[in-house]
């Protein structure tokens, strides 16, 4: 008799199958968005990669967090960028080159970010040592309430601002039109 | 807990298999004889002057961009929502200043028209 | 496996699937959703096309079976057999990809729909907030398909139809969360988000959220009850798809089967849209007054609904029999109408069963209540003209945003309205 | 400078000023084969996202050429033709066009056939407007009103086809009086028809008439003032909800109309509402005119004395009567022959077709649909 391959405990089995199978495909769509030559075809694989980002946070025990990414970034702001796309003249960037011919650049920056993941995997045990702290994900959402309007509760009125200013920015930017 | 998620992924997995198998299996009965004037873009029956994927008007621009605002206002409230009476009055002042900020900004691109479509 | 079936209905484990934890009974209940999920845009098709017949005084699909009843299988066939045609200068990658994208989103919404406290396929806590980003996806299927298209009308239908769904969700979204703050107002103090935890939140506070804060909860569900229409794209917001204008809106180019799923993701994103308004307002699954009738008199009384149900449309198919014209050209139909009479008797006899009869009680009044907004959504294109895009946009933007805010506000000053009174109280003392 | 009426282009005004957001000016064919032009209408729009900037009517896929065709046939043959200009008003253009001939030949029908052509050109007014009504609704995204008013225009059809046996293109009338004398029970179907259609007239408005979307779709859509009308040459119901009350049947009578009393309804504002409603009232006023017609029609025959073979003086005549969509006009030339040297008509239609540019201008596109729905065109009068 077999209860699937994951039992009904804290531990999932399959953590370790999904955790990869996200993570190979978000860096899969990561790669087609800087290759493909079609805007769209681009913002397509972002929202692959974004959605399998999703999945990372649902196996982190932190749904609200996958949520939201969902929410904002596959349903609001990719349907922006597809909008802004939709904007720009594709036929034109579909005949340009895609790559500068800075390679040199391009090399050191890849080089110096290589080097950061080995630091940080090299000593990531040291910084990192505490293991997660895993949450009840029943509570996840309050959890995040607590702390938002208790601890941070000046960020979050901030970020209002923020939002106040993303208005209005849009709004004087396109005004011309309106 | 996690697992509660997986049957998402098989439900995904199940509709993103059988509708692409579906299609290709339809392919067998179906017929396909294309031709130029069967293939070219609606237009009411009058050749297409130009490619459709031009520039298109900035008003759907800013809907999108008011929408992610929106948005993001949206999320925010959810966790105050799930735990608001624990917050009590001070979490409801804290959520009136909140969306008092962005009803400023609503009334403002109310007056400056930005709401209007035409 | 039987042995594991048996073991599931021995335990009887008050779990969904998801919890339990069995891929299996996850993939059951899959197939079942996305079977039934199916099979119900298919009667509604049919039903669809038969009631607005009614309502505009002509018949609908008469000649495929009797009164037109093997019209959708026959309409399944015409599709198969036709041409799919991708049309010259389309992005072929994208063009396919699109009504897929749509069909995915709108049946994914699927995986939280509590069709009863154990019927769902999975229940998460962020119940609500998966609904609406999946259900948001939907609108990169439509931006594709427009795009894809390499043609006016469909670009012109999709950057209308996302702009009217993203502007609705804003709304929407609004009025989700003031359901949401009504959750919270039990003695913990803590809300959910999960869709079995609202419905039980419904039950714990005995009331339906509609009627809760009389009349907040009636508006936000009203704020909700417009932006589902307007977010599935129906009448008398159809404008993406409005055939006067558009010809046919974002899915101009496309043909056969493939068409289809552009159908097929509307009709079961509105089904879907109708049980997340029921859920969060309605009740889910709860039959009318659980709290006040109560009583096995009561129970035994509602339990025999769904055979009630199906004995009267028994008895209306063999009505229509008997009316059936006696002539031998008609003896088939009538015999075929005789037949599916039969069948709902059967059914209605099998749900008679006791074990089955309390089985199906959640399922039967979720379903009940789906079937009233569909009539809804039918109602409407049967009467209403179409809205113009900025008017559309107007009532989405200054009047429903507005109202939603409004409402969320009210409710939240509602629900803490001892606090607010304490707190005056000592004001005035000090 | 913003002014929807003004004739230049916003966009040749604004030109200069673009910025990097401005969107190109998309040009979309509307027509001939879409679902809302009314047949082979097509309309070539200028837009500015939903926005018209200007637009351009192509006509002529309908075109059959029946003003050279009259130049080959004799006035007698020539009478079927004219049922196929506008076909859902086929009547009024037989009407028209006999009378003209008459007027040419310097006879007058008798009043029995004066009675019987106004009760069928009302008839035909009326079931003019209904499919008017109908197309309109549906282009407006109403579905049910398009059946409501199909169901009760076949009662018109019906009398039709009993009296002549056709029930779109009749060619009821001849020259100098009608071909056949009212069947039996002729009055009492059409009194039944009266009472039959008065509620449902109600029944449309009921739908329509305060239903909030129809009122926010046709207020204020396709506005043209009375000024505009006159200097466009547009005539009918367009003309009269601009607030001129101009009707040929009360400005010049022909037929036996003088002899009836109704009202020529007039809007104020010139919009798409206001011609909704002119229409509804003339339906009502038409039902008033065959009551009376139907009540008073008197005995006699119902044809003049015409020649077998008609041979009119030389020399040309303008006639032109009211129809459903406006003043249509028969311009002849004859030179003394047995067939006309030409031919001119002048359309209703294809008058008040030219006002669409200057209606739609500055409006959204579902706005072109419900004006044209509204200029309530018929291709095959505008082509010919």
């Amino acid at each position: 008799m077999c209860t699937g391959w994951y039992t009904s405990d804290m531990a999932p089995v399959a953590t370790t199958f999904f955790f990869y199978f996200l993570s190979g495909l978000a860096i899969l769509s990561g790669v087609l968005v800087i290759t493909r030559k079609n805007p769209v075809h681009s913002a397509l694989a972002l929202i692959l990669t974004l959605l399998s980002v999703a999945g990372l946070y649902l196996m982190l025990y932190a749904p609200f967090v996958a949520g939201v990414q969902i929410i904002l970034y596959v349903g609001g702001i990719m349907v922006l960028f597809l909008f802004v796309i939709m904007l720009v003249n594709i036929e034109r960037s579909e005949r340009e080159k895609q790559f500068n011919q800075q390679w040199l650049p391009g090399i050191l920056a890849a080089c110096g970010l290589g080097l950061l993941f080995v630091l940080i995997y090299v000593k990531g045990k040291a910084l990192f040592s505490q293991p997660v702290i895993t949450m009840p994900e029943t509570e996840n959402t309050q959890r995040v309430g607590m702390m938002l309007y208790s601890n941070y509760m000046f960020p979050f009125e901030i970020a209002s601002l923020l939002l106040l200013v993303a208005i209005i920015g849009a709004v004087v930017m396109a005004k011309k039109r309106i | 807990m996690p697992q509660n998620y997986v049957p998402v992924f098989i439900f995904i997995a199940v509709v993103g298999t059988l509708i692409p198998i579906t299609l290709l299996l339809t392919k067998l009965v179906r017929p396909s004889n294309p031709h130029r004037e069967k293939l070219l873009p609606y237009e009411c029956g009058i050749d297409p002057v130009d490619r459709a994927r031009g520039r298109y008007t900035v008003r759907y621009y800013i809907v999108a961009i008011l929408f992610v605002v929106f948005d993001v206002e949206t999320i925010f409230l959810f966790p105050w929502a799930v735990k608001f009476k624990a917050f009590g009055l001070f979490g409801l002042l804290e959520m009136l200043i909140f969306l008092g900020i962005l009803i400023v900004g609503y009334i403002w691109i109310w007056q400056k028209g930005a709401l209007e479509w035409v | 496996m039987p042995g594991f079936i048996t073991n599931y209905l021995d335990k009887n484990v008050h779990v969904t699937p998801g919890q339990y934890g069995s891929p299996f009974w996850a993939l059951v209940y899959i197939l079942l959703v996305f079977g039934g999920v199916s099979l119900a845009v298919v009667c509604m098709n049919w039903l669809e096309r038969k009631i607005l017949a009614h309502m505009q005084v002509r018949l609908g699909p008469m000649r495929v079976g009797p009164h037109g009843l093997l019209q959708p299988i026959a309409d399944a066939i015409k599709l198969i057999l036709k041409e799919d045609i991708v049309p010259e200068g389309a992005d072929s990658f994208v063009f396919l990809l699109a009504p897929l994208i749509i069909l995915v989103a709108g049946f994914s919404v699927y995986c939280v729909i509590p069709f009863g406290p154990t019927h769902a396929i999975t229940d998460m806590n962020i119940g609500i907030l998966f609904m609406l980003g999946v259900s948001s996806l939907g609108v990169l299927g439509i931006v594709m398909a427009g795009w894809a298209s390499n043609s006016h009308y469909p670009l012109i239908g999709a950057l209308r139809s996302s702009a009217q769904m993203v502007s609705y969700e804003v709304a929407m979204g609004l009025a989700v969360i003031s359901a949401v703050l009504m959750t919270s107002l039990n003695p913990a103090g803590t809300g959910t988000l999960s869709m079995i935890g609202i419905v039980q939140a419904q039950y714990a506070q005995h009331t339906w959220f509609i009627f809760k804060f009389f009349p907040l909860g009636f508006i936000a569900f009203f704020i909700f009850a417009v932006a589902m229409v307007a977010e599935t794209n129906r009448a008398p917001f159809d404008l993406p798809e409005a055939e006067s204008e558009l010809t046919a809106g974002f899915h101009t180019e496309y043909s056969g089967l493939r068409w289809s799923l552009f159908m097929l993701g509307e009709y079961a994103a509105m089904i879907s849209v109708s049980s997340i308004a029921i859920t969060l307002w309605l009740g889910g699954w709860m039959r009318p007054f659980p709290n006040l009738l109560q009583g096995p008199t009561w129970d035994l009384a509602f339990s025999l609904f769904p055979a009630l149900t199906f004995f009267g449309l028994a008895a209306m198919t063999f009505y229509s029999t008997m009316r059936m014209p006696k002539h031998p050209y008609f003896r088939i139909q009538t015999i075929g109408l005789g037949a599916f009479g039969g069948v709902f008797v059967l059914i209605a006899l099998i749900l008679l069963i006791p074990r089955v009869r309390d089985g199906v009680q959640d399922v039967y009044w979720f379903v009940a209540k789906i079937a009233v907004f569909l009539y809804l959504y039918i109602w409407y294109r049967g009467t209403f003209p179409r809205y113009r895009f900025d008017q559309l946009m107007r009532v989405g933007w200054k009047v429903l945003l507005p109202l939603g805010i409004g409402v969320l506000m009210a409710t939240g000053i509602m629900g803490l309205r001892t606090e607010i009174w304490d707190f005056v109280h000592r004001l005035v003392h000090i | 400078m913003t002014d929807p009426n003004s004739s230049v282009s916003h966009l040749e005004l604004e030109e200069s000023k673009k910025t990097f957001l401005d969107a190109n000016e998309l040009v979309i064919n509307m027509g001939p084969q879409h679902p809302a032009t009314h047949g082979v209408l097509r309309v070539i729009l200028r837009l500015d996202g939903e926005k018209v900037m200007g637009l351009e009517c192509v006509i002529g896929y309908l075109h059959r050429g029946v003003e050279k065709i009259a130049e080959h046939r004799t006035y007698t043959m020539f009478n079927p033709y004219v049922d196929r200009m506008d076909y859902v008003a086929a009547v009024s253009n037989g009407l028209g066009y006999c009378e003209a001939v008459e007027k040419l030949l310097n006879i007058e029908a008798p009043p029995r056939a004066n009675y019987i052509r106004v009760i069928l050109t009302e008839l035909n007014r009326l079931a003019s407007h209904q499919l008017w009504l109908g197309t309109h609704a549906l282009d407006i995204g109403a579905m049910t009103p398009l059946f409501y008013t199909f169901r009760d225009r076949e009662e018109i059809l019906k009398i039709f086809e009993k009296y002549c046996g056709a029930r779109l293109t009749t060619h009821a009338f001849r020259i100098g009086g009608c071909q056949y004398e009212t069947y039996e029970g002729f009055e009492k179907d059409v009194k039944k028809f009266l009472t039959f259609v008065a509620p449902k007239i109600d029944e449309y408005e009921e739908l329509l008439t305060t239903n909030r979307i129809w009122v926010e779709r046709t207020k204020k859509v396709g506005t043209i003032s009375a000024k505009d009308c006159i200097a466009l040459g547009v005539t009918g119901p367009v003309l009269r909800a601009s607030g001129v009350k101009w009707d040929l049947r009360k400005a010049q009578p022909y037929a036996a109309y003088k002899q009836f009393d109704f009202e020529i309804p007039t809007g104020q504002n010139g919009d798409t509402y206001d011609r909704y409603l002119v229409r509804m009232a003339e339906m009502r006023q038409s039902l008033r005119i065959i009551q009376q017609a139907v009540d008073a029609i008197p005995e006699g025959p119902i044809m003049a004395k015409v020649s077998k073979v008609m041979k009119p003086p030389v020399g040309e005549i303008y006639h032109s009567i009211e129809a459903p969509k406006g003043e249509l006009g028969y311009f002849i030339v004859s030179d003394g022959s047995t067939q006309p040297y030409r031919i001119r008509v002048r359309p209703p239609s294809f008058v008040n077709l030219q006002a669409l540019d200057l209606m739609c201008r500055g409006q959204l596109v579902a706005d072109v649909i419900a004006v044209i729905g509204t200029l309530d065109i018929v291709l095959g009068e505008v082509d010919r």
